[in-house]
């Protein structure tokens, strides 16, 4: 077999969340017998963004903020790729967030992982937007990106998970990759991953999480019910993990590539090939 | 039809009527937005590409909405020119502004067309010698719901009387150019050219007694009429491209525009982002699975994209974008013309990284460059971007494009049976044409990272100084290993003159035609219209050092691209600049009176 | 009195909705008596971002998409000013999604008015992310900002309006106008604003309005029950109007200004004034 | 606490102990993240600086969360040295890594203290004459569970026998460092402190019989030690600054660090926007009601800073950016230094738009020319950029900065009085110095737009040519309003000498050093360091061309300053270009023999 890259080392604290999603991660590209040399594991900047370097598949690394429209750009280019885009809460909420607003209303087929810490990891721990009592304005509300996606009517895969329920996370994570696999659209789970060195969230999270998978009222497949419900939790200062959302609507993919050739291998593009439409539109300007 | 409306004109002198030839003739039509001044210049061009006359239309219209006021000119000639003429020859104004706008255009034997149901005309507006033709389009017009059709088609009928066009070939233009119409629609519009030509019989100008008369040229190749923009969307499409995401902008929408109707036909996607950064990042997307993707914007849209395009040159990811330069800063206006996106298309990113700039003159050149830049781009691995100005919007007659002459070069792409003969496969791997083998995503057991943080051969974040120094070295190196490929500049004139004219873009029409008319006066020009802006090819800068003195003309107040040229080597007492930053187009005339009060002072 | 610019006639299309929009801003300015000199007018770029042109106040003319952190901006540097955003959909949900998401979650004090008529006016007729039927993914849903602006928990008062209904534009204009006037935090108003020329939706948007201030049984200080109400409308295919939703949370002046001095005039800026915090800040670096 | 441990040190040979004299010391410690290598360095910079030396302060650190290796480096010298020693005197090395990385800098009697309970050292890597002190930092460590203080303190203590440091000094010295330490928290440093003291007994090593020592120099002005971006928070402030926007990024965080801490207290707000277009947008937003407003970033979040920067030179905003350049281009190297933004901040975004950018060369530098910025900000109402280089992290020692030199210029502000003596008011009237009057939104009867269209004098958007044409022209004559304010280059060496060395920014340091050195082997040079980059000011352009050849030293691949100067006029001929990327800080020694080498080809 050709040598390629050696998988590196996470490079990250011991005791960062982001152990526990990049386990997820590969958990479920095997349970899902999805072959490593079909994905490409997409990250943004931040620490969670060397995941890709762990995981052995394709890896980029997107600039920061921008790894959904990447991402995006990737699954229109070829469909068949497993895609799946990565970053931290500050990549992803703070200077993506209308990226993720955006990509959350184009529904494609991709799966998109939020570390969420409620810190800026890698530059060395200032608050992002989900952070708890920002410094600079202690009043202001984190932003809860289950709530966003819900307000977003073509979203089609909204979990929470936290990297101390591993067995949760790891199923979450299958079911919104096969989710994409499967071309139903977007499959966007945000973990809580905390940070031990600048935010060690680990106890007060464990004890604020409110598991909806277990609460069998809940009914993930109601919007408006949904976002009721989680509102109330979230009043009551609990945060809801587990399978928020789960509906149905199509795919950017189905919307825009149902009817064309695809053109992703490199045979498909040689000269001649589609030369009678380039006659054709020439000569629309034929004098 | 009541006769009665004809009354309002006056018959034109008889001796006037004497069908004047003419090899070149600018005519100008401007009114409100809704006026259709577009619509007739866009008929008479036909009309004149007919006749087998190069024609090159521009229009100068407010950046404002439906309205604001609009002009369209166009110039047809015996000779190409990617210009208009000094002077207008024809003037139809729907408005007093109209007039304003053109007053020190018109030619002393302009004729005016102005629409007499609106304000008196001021004195001194026009020439005494011009023929003034009162029209009273508005009153006219009052009886036609749709306003500006009307408008169009009876100022066409009539202005086709004045040039000397035969009412057949004329009424087949309109039905050619309205053919989308239903006959109920269309009928209005026949009715509407009747009453022009009604009013040109009133008037006594006929098919015989016409006031100039444009004869037929003989054609011998194959031509076209189309715009730098959407002939480098074709163009971008014959090399291959398949993915393109933007974002509106003034004046590049018009390369989304072209391209949502005919890429998805070949199975390329085509997408409108939320933004800038959206569309560049979606075209990287795109690009690290191997397909040729394009985005195209304007000044303040490219400003948002430096990060990614510098991103591109590090981590080696082939894209193009176009930029079809406004005047800035800033929004500034954006539907004037300027080339002052010189300094950020070639250097306006963080740190120092490789990619290539291409300039085209005119829509041809936007064709074939388009090709180049996106095979180049795959070749390379970097971004190429291609820089036009006015020339992105403004239309000219080429010759027909030759498909044939669109070849797809792969560049170093791996396939899986290539990377099963290797023992390993990097990436990154330093070669010495700076150019690594690449194996896209899907292709087994290549698997491989990228990054815009400086790495090893296999992707790997390093900060370690001797693979940041090969790596650096490597990227610039596969600069070296294209540049024979950019196009070299179009040089002209006078060879052994130790006196040269040099500018980029649309400005090789205006050159060519002031450094003809310079001749005439004796002053003998070398002219050079770099085609590659980055890196500077030494030709160019050769240019400047063997010429005594060398004009560098350029649409920015900055001269920035004097200052490209001087940073790369050319000689600064070399240089003479003259800069235009009006928001309008260098005219011959201005830019002759230029040279000549400068060549006088030197 | 000094002669200044004279306010110019809008030089929108005949019949667009935009003129409404700007006769509202006009209404709630003088019904709340606020003067001209005091009020700032930002505006983004698009047809809606001539706005500031033609009501005589101070204007500013952001760059596209950056109208609310501008406004922010001024928000926090002069709080005495009175400060209104407007632009359009483009530039409020497409380029500015962004700054929109996070400038509801700080909940400055100023108005933010977004003339949403689902195209790209001053471009020629793209779809925006209002838009229907986007001509590139036929099945996207468009975005409903309201809903978006319920899924963030600091925003305070979010309406919606269209421009047939004028009383009651004005009157939620001049609530918004007062709701940050008076320091509460930030007003965002939609208004449906048709565009004739590229879209004309009059009709079709006349006949899908459901006004929630004439719903007796509508709440709009519950949140969770707002999005719940909303959520089933728009499935329905109606356009909620009215004020959809008024609470109450600290403003980021409050939280950021509580306790510092004012220093937005000139004369508070001379040397001296506070040269014995300097002293003290450059003697923790003395050797 | 087991007198066993102790047993582990050998004694150091007797002949070492001569407390030898020292005028220049350089001093790494490194190991990976958590090993407090910073902090030692930081404690013995304390200390050398109390004894009235000059200190410059750097690391060397991988962007890598905790962990990764970290470097920490200090220099103690008689004279201000704006850079490191040529090699290192005395290394702390927590693992191998550390030996590796400072292995070809070792001086030949350097001391290396080492960690001997990890691996083992290879051959080759130290210079055989050096002293070789294996302490079991780690072995040691395990005894307790602030591992990193401990080893700082114990490291600390060892280091200040080695140098002749007074035992009482060296106590005095830790307990101000952690003050903020309970005296629960602080007890095991100081049994860790003495414990290093103890291990040094035992090597024989005390007070009297030190291996170096660093007498006490007299201090006769008052002094501080800051780093650049410090400082330049420093400036902004005392300038009137009030109002702060930022978004992280490596290695311009700092610079909101300090103004978060220090800004609120005198009514300043701070905020940490949501992206780098947030950040500038608010600053425009505080900008425009007169506040005087900053923010900084790096090469990416500059980048996409652009399109508003432009803004701001067209619509006449005054704000400042502070540009704090690491390697690039891209992500590039985080931590690593370089002066490859030139092009991006000076010509970096669309269209011609007046701004100026200032490249300050240490701590005091950025402190005055941050005044500046904020002042002249104001005065020509432009956006202004401070372009740091390494100098941003780095520690200098300065004199204190002169507060009292610290002026605010309120520039041409109209207040409401002066607006009731108008008879009309113009945001953009045309004046002859370039500069408009101002009333911020607030005064009566002066209601104005602003836009970064192109526009008439009352803010109103036009496209006229003539009103276009003179806007730009007023927009440039400012820039020549405030010139003469603009700092000059600082010269120093051999005026006589026809040739030059040029640099900017930290190179100053490096230039002065190897300047000294050549000249003592014969080769004199006149030095020359700009200090304001944009616009490029008339002596350095006389400086290249009035010497015969010119050393321009620059971190950046691309020769981005070479280029700039040449752009505006310097003569390429005249230029040799000295070229460092691969993330390291230029050694005198490899500046010399670059500079001796190229001489002997000359
Ligand atoms: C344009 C730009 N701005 C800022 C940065 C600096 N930066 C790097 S990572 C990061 C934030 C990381 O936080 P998050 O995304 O939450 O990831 P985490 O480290 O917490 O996993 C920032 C601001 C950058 N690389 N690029
Ligand atoms: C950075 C940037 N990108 C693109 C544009 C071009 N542009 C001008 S207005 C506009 C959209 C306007 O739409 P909208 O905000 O909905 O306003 P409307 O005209 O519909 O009122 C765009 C894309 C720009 N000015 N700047
Ligand atoms: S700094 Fe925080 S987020 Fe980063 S690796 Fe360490 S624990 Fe994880
Ligand atoms: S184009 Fe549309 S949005 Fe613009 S002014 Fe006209 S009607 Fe209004
Ligand atoms: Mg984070
Ligand atoms: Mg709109």
């Amino acid at each position: 077999m050709t040598k390629t890259y050696e998988i590196r080392k996470p490079i990250w604290c011991a005791g960062c969340g982001h152990f526990g999603v990049q386990g997820a991660i590969q958990y479920a590209l095997q349970a899902a017998g999805i072959e490593l040399h079909e994905t490409l594991v997409l990250a943004g900047i931040g620490c969670s963004g060397t995941v890709q370097n762990n995981i052995g598949a394709y890896g980029y690394h997107a600039m920061h903020g921008r790894v959904l429209p990447t991402a995006i750009g990737v699954s229109l280019a070829n469909p068949d790729l497993t895609v799946i885009a990565a970053g931290g809460d500050g990549d992803g909420y703070a200077i993506g967030g209308g990226h993720l607003m955006h990509a959350l209303k184009r529904n494609a087929n991709l799966l998109y992982v939020v570390m969420n810490n409620g810190v800026y990891g890698l530059t060395k721990g200032q608050d992002s937007p989900t952070a708890k009592t920002p410094l600079a304005a202690p009043e202001e509300d984190p932003l809860d990106a289950m709530m966003l996606g819900l307000s977003i009517r073509s979203t089609t895969f909204l979990a929470r998970a936290i990297t101390t329920r591993s067995d949760q996370l790891n199923e979450l994570m299958l079911m919104g990759l096969q989710h994409s696999r499967e071309g139903k659209g977007m499959a966007f789970i945000e973990v809580l991953s905390p940070c031990v060195t600048y935010d060690d969230t680990y106890s007060q999270w464990m004890n604020k999480v409110y598991d909806l998978d277990a609460d069998p009222d809940y009914r993930n497949d109601d919007r408006g019910k949904a976002f009721f419900d989680l509102n109330r939790l979230i009043e009551q200062s609990l945060i809801p993990i587990g399978l928020i959302y789960h509906g149905e609507h199509a795919s950017l993919q189905s919307a825009m590539l149902s009817d064309v050739t695809p053109f992703h291998s490199l045979e498909d593009q040689h000269a001649g090939h589609f030369n009678q439409h380039m006659e054709e539109v020439l000569s629309a300007y034929a004098v | 039809m009541k006769p009665a409306i004809y009354d309002i004109s006056a018959a034109v002198d008889k001796d006037l009527l004497r069908a004047e030839v003419r090899d070149d003739l600018t005519v100008m039509v401007a009114g409100q937005g809704g006026d259709g001044s577009l619509t007739i210049i866009a008929l008479l061009s036909k009309a004149l590409l007919h006749r087998g006359y190069h024609i090159y239309r521009t229009s100068d219209i407010a950046s404002r909405i439906k309205g604001g006021h609009a002009a369209a000119l166009m110039r047809a000639s015996t000779k190409p020119r990617g210009n208009l003429g000094d002077q207008i020859d024809i003037l139809i104004a729907f408005d007093l502004e109209a007039v304003q706008k053109a007053s020190n255009r018109l030619a002393p034997n302009s004729i005016v067309i102005f629409d007499s149901s609106r304000e008196a005309m001021p004195p001194d507006l026009v020439p005494e010698t011009a023929l003034m033709i009162p029209v009273p389009f508005s009153r006219l017009s009052v009886r036609d719901l749709r306003r500006d059709l009307f408008k169009n088609s009876l100022g066409f009928g009539l202005l086709g009387r004045i040039i000397g066009l035969a009412d057949k070939e004329v009424e087949s233009c309109l039905r050619k150019h309205f053919k989308k119409l239903s006959s109920a629609q269309l009928e209005p519009n026949i009715k509407a050219l009747r009453e022009g030509q009604a009013f040109a019989d009133k008037a006594g100008i006929s098919g015989r007694n016409s006031i100039l008369t444009l004869p037929a040229q003989a054609v011998e190749n194959e031509r076209i009429f189309i715009s730098g923009n959407h002939a480098a969307a074709m163009g971008f499409m014959a090399a291959g491209g398949r993915f393109f995401a933007g974002y509106p902008i003034t004046p590049a929408t018009d390369v989304m525009n072209f391209l949502e109707r005919n890429l998805p036909a070949v199975g390329g996607v085509v997408m409108q982002a939320e933004d800038e950064l959206a569309s560049i990042n979606l075209v990287i997307g795109a690009a690290l699975t191997g397909v040729r993707a394009m985005t195209a914007s304007s000044g303040p849209g490219i400003a948002l994209m430096l990060e990614s395009i510098g991103h591109c040159g590090s981590a080696e990811i082939p894209i193009v974008i176009i930029d079809c330069q406004r005047a800035g800063p800033s929004t500034g206006m954006p539907t004037k013309p300027e080339q002052s996106d010189i300094n950020m298309v070639t250097r306006g990113g963080n740190g120092d990284y490789p990619h290539i700039v291409l300039t085209p003159g005119d829509p041809e050149e936007c064709f074939y460059g388009s090709i180049l830049a996106t095979n180049i781009a795959q070749r390379a691995q970097c971004p190429v971007i291609l820089a036009l100005d006015a020339v992105c919007h403004d239309n000219f007659t080429v010759p027909r494009f030759d498909l044939e002459r669109a070849r797809i070069y792969p560049g170093k792409r791996v396939t899986e049976s290539d990377v099963a003969q290797m023992e390993e496969y990097r990436r990154y791997a330093i070669t010495e044409d700076g150019i690594s083998p690449w194996a896209v995503p899907g292709t087994r057991d290549a698997m491989n990272l990228v990054t815009g943080n400086e790495r090893n051969e296999w992707g790997l974040v390093t900060t370690e100084p001797d693979m940041r120094v090969a790596m650096v070295d490597k990227r610039s190196r596969k600069i070296e290993t294209v540049r024979p490929l950019l196009p070299k500049a179009v040089e002209w004139g006078d060879v052994n003159s130790p006196l040269g004219i040099l500018g980029v873009g649309i400005l090789g029409g205006v050159m060519t035609e002031a450094a003809e008319r310079l001749a005439e006066q004796g002053l003998h020009f070398h002219c050079h219209r770099p085609r590659t802006l980055w890196p500077v090819l030494e030709d160019t800068i050769d240019f400047v050092n063997s010429h005594e003195r060398v004009y560098v003309v350029e649409q920015s107040e900055g001269a920035q691209l004097a200052g490209l040229l001087k940073s790369e080597g050319a000689r600064a007492d070399k240089i003479v600049s003259i800069l235009k930053y009006d928001g309008l187009q260098f005219s011959t005339a201005e830019l002759v009176a230029t040279i000549v009060e400068k060549e006088r002072l030197a």
